[in-house]
């Protein structure tokens, strides 16, 4: 069983996902429990996976029973296995909170929203665990296209967003296909481990750097890399939050997994960080998101708004991390992705359970939230510290590293925005405690008495317990990232790096 | 904007063409690409699945792990387009037009007017864009339906000896239907073929695809390994894989059939499922 | 020296955030209170249980969890450390008799969420001074930071708004601008975090670097209310004055200079210092936050603000007195945590007994009170004496001490600078002193009417003013542990 | 020059699929028509089908279909046969962009029904006009 489990990790959601759509014809009522079943043993699986990875070192699983180069096979090693339990988590923790907003939303489509949640799921875990290079070109467009479709069911502007969001996804991923396509007339071969067996002889191979760049832009489109981000505000802000909440922490993240993954295990460190002289550049495009993203968010009115800008941000902190090209830099941009998918997770559940009170997420409309939604505030406070990164939140850790290894890299203008976004962040999240906390002002005499008696504005328990389970996980995350640091990501990165 | 993507559109092309003449010649038998794997696919086809047709083998074996997400990739468009357009209508649409049948008199009955009963023999609904001389049309269409159909069902069944096989097989069956549709109208096709039918289907087919794979991995080898399924089949394993790949064959047939028919319901009525092209 | 592994340092900080689900849910004010006192005396049983082993010379020592390679969250209790536990946490509890007393009389809002920070409050602070290395304290510090800002912001009206946000972006700006930039290149050139006596910064940095850290790190904890980052605490006084008196008169000030000395003493050690004579640099600069505070306190009329430019003020003895780095002044500096605390405790009691009492909150307003008040007024005079450094009362020996010290480091102008503000000190209290009992009844804005506080109130102030005189005839277990510590962290 | 006009000519396959990209890229950053720009991206995409179909090409090789299959005794050689993987790779593609075109046509029917229009700057001059009330 246990050297099935890699299949059973993605192949129980797709087969589970079929059935909810099958079954949302003959009786609605089974769509719910079927799909949360079906998530759950996938967190299982990929939480067996990653001790088993833990414990033995990385799993490989043959497509078809036909070894790589020939077939697909799966690959789940010290870098996947993390983010996959990151992303199965993420998608089941969503679910049971967005339950009472996709029934509202979706009257009578609830099925067919559950069906493509799982299959955006199963399209993420495909991403992370896939060896082969083409077949991630096929589960990016599984994502894709789920993932335009939920945003596309949103509010009055989602449509149009959504729409947008289609194209330039598209180019990306197109662009990233033309990249496989280069490689594969230059090596003959999809499999990722092959393609880097050939790459020290293709150190000047020019359809290899082009193939690098294009690869490499692909995924920055996807990944919302500033200046390609254009579509990412819109499209996280005006789709449903049931939607977002498993779109925007996973979408970008999974992105740069797949961005570290080509790059590490496809185009290998020593081609993209001695052969190439680019990464100096693209720290310095990260640099730019990073404080561009901290602006542009000071300059939003409304909650999600805000929070999709800070996503643009993130991303600079990844991209920028993992092009330092030092062990420090890509641990951190590692641990980011996942502690960053736990902190947007966080903020986009309690916007979700904020917007669904108030149906409204402006911030003019968060006035006294405080007082009418302690518990609710108490999850986003969680991550929004975990954001700003203040310890023992995971949001600090990783910083750490980033911060480190921009430090050893030399690279101070990288350091410097980091410190930068964090005031931002310092600034934009107090800008909504103080809304939160003080408006509308209280009358300096009228000192009330009230207890609490007051909480009877509080977001359904369905809502409020997944987000005190993430706001607790940030934490967690926080207190045991040495020990994913040590155990898991360094394992993960490949012994040239130091 | 337009300058822009003049612009861009002029950057990345001489970027690319001058990238592109490095690359092998076209029709070099010699690159890399036809040189590393494909030989491996080409010379073994026939010993380890049986089948002659090198693409359906590494379409349904080789790689049939990415073409089941193809084929889920087509489920999920339909799924999609259900989910962002089908909208239930009212019982009273905005207007709707009847034809007398004995007289040729169209009747446009807005929004809450009294409709003909539902059975009626003297009135047809009829859609705004109706055209009264379609009699070549349907009858020629009735007519060559039933043909394609049938090739359908050979390009299908056919796909391991001749260019053919699920996609293309389930994309002519799915046109049949639009063709029915096309030259009768969306009701009459919905009648005879509805949304639950095509949704099911849909979901059916690549359940086929994913069960058949998911049935190998119960029956202790990896997913999709179809010699696994050898002593279902009673064969030898090439002979399974051969079989296997028919099965997975006809689930994709099933989905794309189904999903091409369910895509075009909905944008053909805006997911009104009423009046359609 | 003896190492002793034990979980007492971990369960004193978590005391009183165990008590906060407690807080939350008790039904009645009473029970509520109740649960603060019992965490408040539990915390300073477990503290005070440590303290024999720590006078004999031992260190205890608990490992949490290993957050990143070989740094740990780690906690320590040395004499250092003790010395300013043992002061915070009986403060906790005669704070919370007095909270008691204020809160109800003045019938504030949301009593409950007000309990709870402050009893965050207080793990954070104890968490600090049991800190082993600089991720841990710095993790605590800024939780110090989160827990104080909705006591500051208290009121919810726009003053305390306003304040709330200065008082964050001094705290929380430095400590992300400076300090954790001032750590990460630390570590990345040091590898390592562990506090210990001769620091381990040696060798690694350049003169030019090494100012530069140090700065970061006097600057970034900006809770040490070092000019010139040091008016979020004059804004921070629109909390209610139990906050104003523990918080910030005792644990969020002294957490700064606590911060303060240990890096100086323990990240960059003595011996560098005074190779370097880096110390020197801030020594002018604790001088000059001093000298300047004194002069602004008196030209203050509100009291709480006179005695938060006043805290300033004494918060920069502190750390002239370890900068100094000769044995007598850090011995100095340390008691003076002690010594300041208790007596500026008295004096926030007061100030607050006075507001409750009579609502009066300027000092040009508080003519003739003293016959009014005469008990609040009388111990408002010890704790006005121990902060000017007069006997009989604690404050003066802490002063002795650091005069002693600048003699001892040969520096005539750091004892020309304590001379001046003692001076200061005394012209802008004694004044107070002086009108609110002697007046004429034409000058007396009150009626000859004695009308104290109530009792919840009273009882605290006139703890914590006796205390300050014992103190002045007993300094001990204070002084041993300041001995200590300068022993060990000087050698000398 | 010879050498260029050979090079042209034996690459003429990549320098097609590249003015078709071009031109569906234009047409995504340009048009203003969605429905244009949905038709640019189905061009975008189809042009990559078009470069990756013709590196599996070899001159005067068969197609990918074993002659007498079964039952033959002969070898199969690999040369005789133009390469299978692209095809099959761009079976994928091609199923990719139908379903991607699906889900854009969807998008842009929700649309037009939203804003009765199909052209950008009418759209987004609405959205102007509705943001400012």
């Amino acid at each position: 069983m246990v050297q099935q489990l890699p299949a059973l990790l993605i192949i129980v959601p797709l087969l589970t996902a079929l059935v909810v759509a099958m079954a949302s014809w003959i009786s609605p009522r089974l769509c719910l429990p079927l799909t949360f079943s079906g998530l759950a043993l996938s967190l299982a699986a990929s939480i067996g996976v990653l001790m088993e990875v833990i414990a033995h070192g990385p799993v490989t699983y043959t497509m078809g029973g036909w070894n790589a180069p020939m077939g697909i096979v799966y690959v789940i090693d010290y870098l996947s296995s993390p983010i996959l339990v990151v992303i199965t988590s993420v998608a089941i923790l969503n679910l049971i909170s967005a339950r009472k907003s996709v029934e509202e939303s979706f009257p009578g489509k609830t099925g067919a929203f559950y069906s493509l949640y799982i299959l955006f799921t199963t399209g993420m875990i495909g991403i992370v665990a896939t060896g082969d290079a083409f077949n991630l070109y096929v589960l990016l467009e599984i994502a894709a296209l789920t993932g335009y479709s939920l945003i596309g069911l949103g509010n009055d502007r989602a449509p149009l967003a959504s729409l947008n969001y289609l194209f330039i996804g598209t180019i990306g991923a197109s662009f990233y296909l033309l990249g496989v396509g280069y490689l594969y007339i230059a090596t003959g071969t999809l499999n990722m481990a092959d393609l880097a067996r050939f790459m020290p002889q293709m150190a000047d191979n020019s359809m290899v750097l082009f193939a690098f760049i294009i690869c490499m832009t692909g995924l920055f489109i996807k990944m919302a890399l500033f200046p390609m981000h254009g579509w990412l505000p819109n499209a996280y802000s005006f789709s449903s939050t049931a939607a977002t909440g498993v779109i925007a922490p996973l979408t970008t993240k999974v992105m740069i997994y797949a961005m570290i993954r080509v790059g590490l295990y496809v185009f290998t460190p020593a081609y993209i960080f001695n052969t190439l002289h680019m990464s100096k550049a693209i720290v310095w495009v990260a640099i730019a998101a990073i404080v561009m993203g901290s602006l542009l968010a000071l300059a939003q009115k409304s909650l999600l708004k805000m929070l999709t800008y800070i996503i643009v941000a993130e991303v600079g902190y990844m991209v920028g991390g993992f092009f330092l090209g030092n062990r420090m830099g890509i641990t951190g941009a590692t641990l980011h992705i996942i502690n960053d998918a736990a902190m947007t997770l966080c903020l986009f559940m309690a916007a979700g359970a904020i917007s669904y009170k108030l149906k409204d997420d402006s911030f003019a409309s968060m006035k006294g939230l405080f007082r009418k939604m302690p518990v609710t505030m108490i999850g986003f406070g969680a991550g929004a510290l975990a954001v700003i990164g203040i310890p023992p939140t995971c949001g600090f850790f990783s910083k750490w590293y980033l911060i480190t290894g921009g430090m050893e890299a030399g690279q101070y203008g990288f350091v410097a925005a980091l410190l930068f976004s964090s005031l931002v962040n310092a600034v934009l999240f107090f800008r909504i405690f103080e809304i939160a906390h003080f408006e509308p002002f209280a009358d300096p005499h009228d000192h009330h008495h009230h207890g609490h008696s007051e909480t009877v504005n509080e977001a359904p328990l369905s809502m409020v317990v997944p987000l005190l389970v993430v706001a607790a996980a940030l934490i967690v995350l926080g207190i045991y990232s040495g020990d994913i640091v040590t155990k898991i990501i360094q394992s993960a990165i490949p012994a040239g790096i130091v | 904007m337009k300058i822009t993507g003049l612009v861009t559109v002029i950057i990345c092309g001489a970027l690319l063409i001058f990238y592109a003449m490095d690359f092998p010649d076209f029709g070099d038998g010699t690159s890399p690409a036809s040189t590393y794997l494909s030989p491996y696919f080409i010379e073994h086809t026939i010993e380890d699945a049986n089948v002659p047709n090198i693409v359906t083998t590494v379409l349904a074996d080789y790689r049939g792990y990415d073409t089941m997400y193809e084929t889920t990739v087509v489920f999920t468009a339909g799924l999609a387009c259900f989910f962002l357009l089908r909208r239930k209508e009212s019982q009273n649409p905005p207007a709707r037009f009847y034809r007398h049948t004995p007289t040729g008199i169209t009747l446009r009955i807005e929004e809450g007017g009294k409709l003909p009963a539902e059975g009626s023999k003297v009135f047809m609904r009829i859609d705004s864009l109706w055209a009264p001389d379609s009699l070549i049309i349907k009858n020629t269409c009735r007519l060559v339906i039933a043909f394609i159909q049938l090739f359908a069902l050979y390009v299908v069944a056919h796909g391991h000896h001749s260019p053919g096989g699920g996609f293309q097989g389930g994309v002519l069956l799915g046109s049949s239907i639009i063709l029915f549709a096309i030259s009768n109208d969306l009701r009459r096709s919905i009648k005879r073929f509805n949304e639950k039918t095509s949704a099911i289907l849909g979901a059916l087919g690549v359940l086929l695809y994913a069960g058949t794979g998911f049935l190998c991995l119960l029956l202790g080898a990896h997913f999709l390994n179809y010699k696994a399924l050898a002593p279902i089949f009673r064969s030898t394993a090439a002979m399974a894989r051969s079989h296997g790949i028919l099965c997975v064959e006809i689930g994709v047939a099933f989905a794309v059939m189904a999903v091409m028919i369910w895509i075009y319901y909905n944008l053909s009525s805006a997911g009104k499922h009423d009046e359609g092209l | 020296m003896d190492i002793i592994y034990s979980a007492k340092p971990l369960i004193a900080i978590l005391v009183s955030l165990f008590v906060i689900p407690i807080l939350i849910s008790s039904r009645s004010d009473n029970t509520r209170e109740a649960w603060t006192f019992v965490a408040a005396i539990l915390k300073f049983i477990i503290i005070a249980s440590m303290a024999p082993l720590v006078l004999k010379g031992a260190q205890i020592q608990f490992t949490l969890f290993e957050v990143m390679p070989h740094l740990a969250i780690k906690l320590k209790v040395d004499s250092f450390g003790l010395l300013f536990a043992l002061v915070s946490s009986p403060l906790w509890i005669i704070t919370s008799v007095y909270s008691i007393g204020y809160m109800r009389t003045l019938k504030e809002h949301s009593q409950t969420r007000y309990y709870c920070y402050f009893a965050m409050s207080l793990s954070a602070t104890i968490g600090v001074a049991f800190s082993a290395n600089l991720l841990t304290l710095y993790l605590f510090y800024e939780m110090l930071s989160f827990a104080t800002y909705p006591l500051v912001t208290h009121h919810q009206d726009q003053e305390a708004r306003s304040s709330g946000r200065k008082y964050l972006l001094y705290i929380l700006g430095s400590s992300i601008a400076f300090v954790l930039p001032a750590m990460l290149f630390i570590y990345i050139k040091t590898g390592t975090f562990e506090f210990v006596p001769q620091g381990f910064m040696a060798g690694h940095f350049t003169h030019g670097t090494l100012l530069v850290l140090l700065l970061m790190f006097v600057f970034g904890f900006a809770k040490a209310g070092i000019m010139p980052f040091h008016s979020w605490l004059p804004a921070a006084m629109v909390a209610p004055t139990p906050v104003s008196a523990l918080l910030h008169a005792v644990a969020v000030v002294k957490v700064g200079v606590f911060c303060v000395a240990r890096v100086i003493t323990g990240v960059f050690g003595t011996k560098l210092l005074l190779s370097t004579d880096l110390n020197t640099v801030v020594c002018y600069i604790a001088s000059f936050t001093i000298i300047a505070a004194s002069l602004i306190a008196l030209s203050q009329d509100g009291l709480k603000r006179r005695l938060a430019f006043s805290t300033i003020g004494q918060l920069s003895y502190i750390v002239l007195g370890v900068a100094l780095l000769s044995p007598l002044a850090v011995t100095g500096g340390i008691l003076h945590i002690a010594m300041h605390a208790f007596g500026k405790i008295t004096l926030f009691f007061c100030a607050g007994a006075i507001f409750a009492a009579s609502g009066i909150k300027n000092i040009s307003d508080m003519v003739g009170i003293g016959k009014r008040m005469p008990i609040t007024m009388t111990c408002f005079l010890i704790g006005s004496l121990s902060v000017i450094g007069l006997p009989p009362c604690g404050g003066f020996i802490s002063k002795w001490y650091l005069v002693l010290g600048t003699l001892e480091a040969g520096k005539m102008f750091f004892l020309f600078v304590l001379l001046v503000s003692s001076l200061l000190n005394a012209a802008y209290f004694l004044p107070i002193v002086y009108r609110a009992f002697f007046c004429t009844d034409e000058e007396s804005m009150f009626e000859n009417t004695v009308n104290e506080v109530p009792t919840w109130c009273l009882v605290p102030l006139c703890i914590t003013a006796s205390i300050s005189v014992i103190l002045f005839f007993f300094p001990q277990p204070f002084l041993k542990l300041a001995h200590m510590t300068a022993q060990t962290l000087i050698g000398g | 020059m010879e050498n260029l006009i050979h090079m042209i000519g034996a690459k003429f396959n990549y320098i097609a699929y590249i003015i078709l990209m071009m031109i569906g890229l234009y047409a995504l950053i340009a048009k203003n028509n969605l429905v244009k720009k949905i038709i640019g991206m189905s061009i975008f995409q189809t042009s990559i089908i078009l470069f990756y179909v013709s590196t599996a090409y070899k001159t005067g090789k068969a197609i990918p279909i074993v002659e007498h299959g079964h039952g033959a005794h002969s070898v199969i050689h690999a040369t005789d046969y133009i390469n299978p993987l692209p095809h099959v790779l761009m079976l994928t593609a091609i199923v990719v962009s139908v379903a991607t075109l699906g889900v854009a046509l969807a998008l842009a029917i929700k649309v037009y029904r939203q804003y009765g229009t199909l052209e950008e700057d009418d759209i987004n001059s609405q959205i102007r006009i509705q943001a400012g009330k």
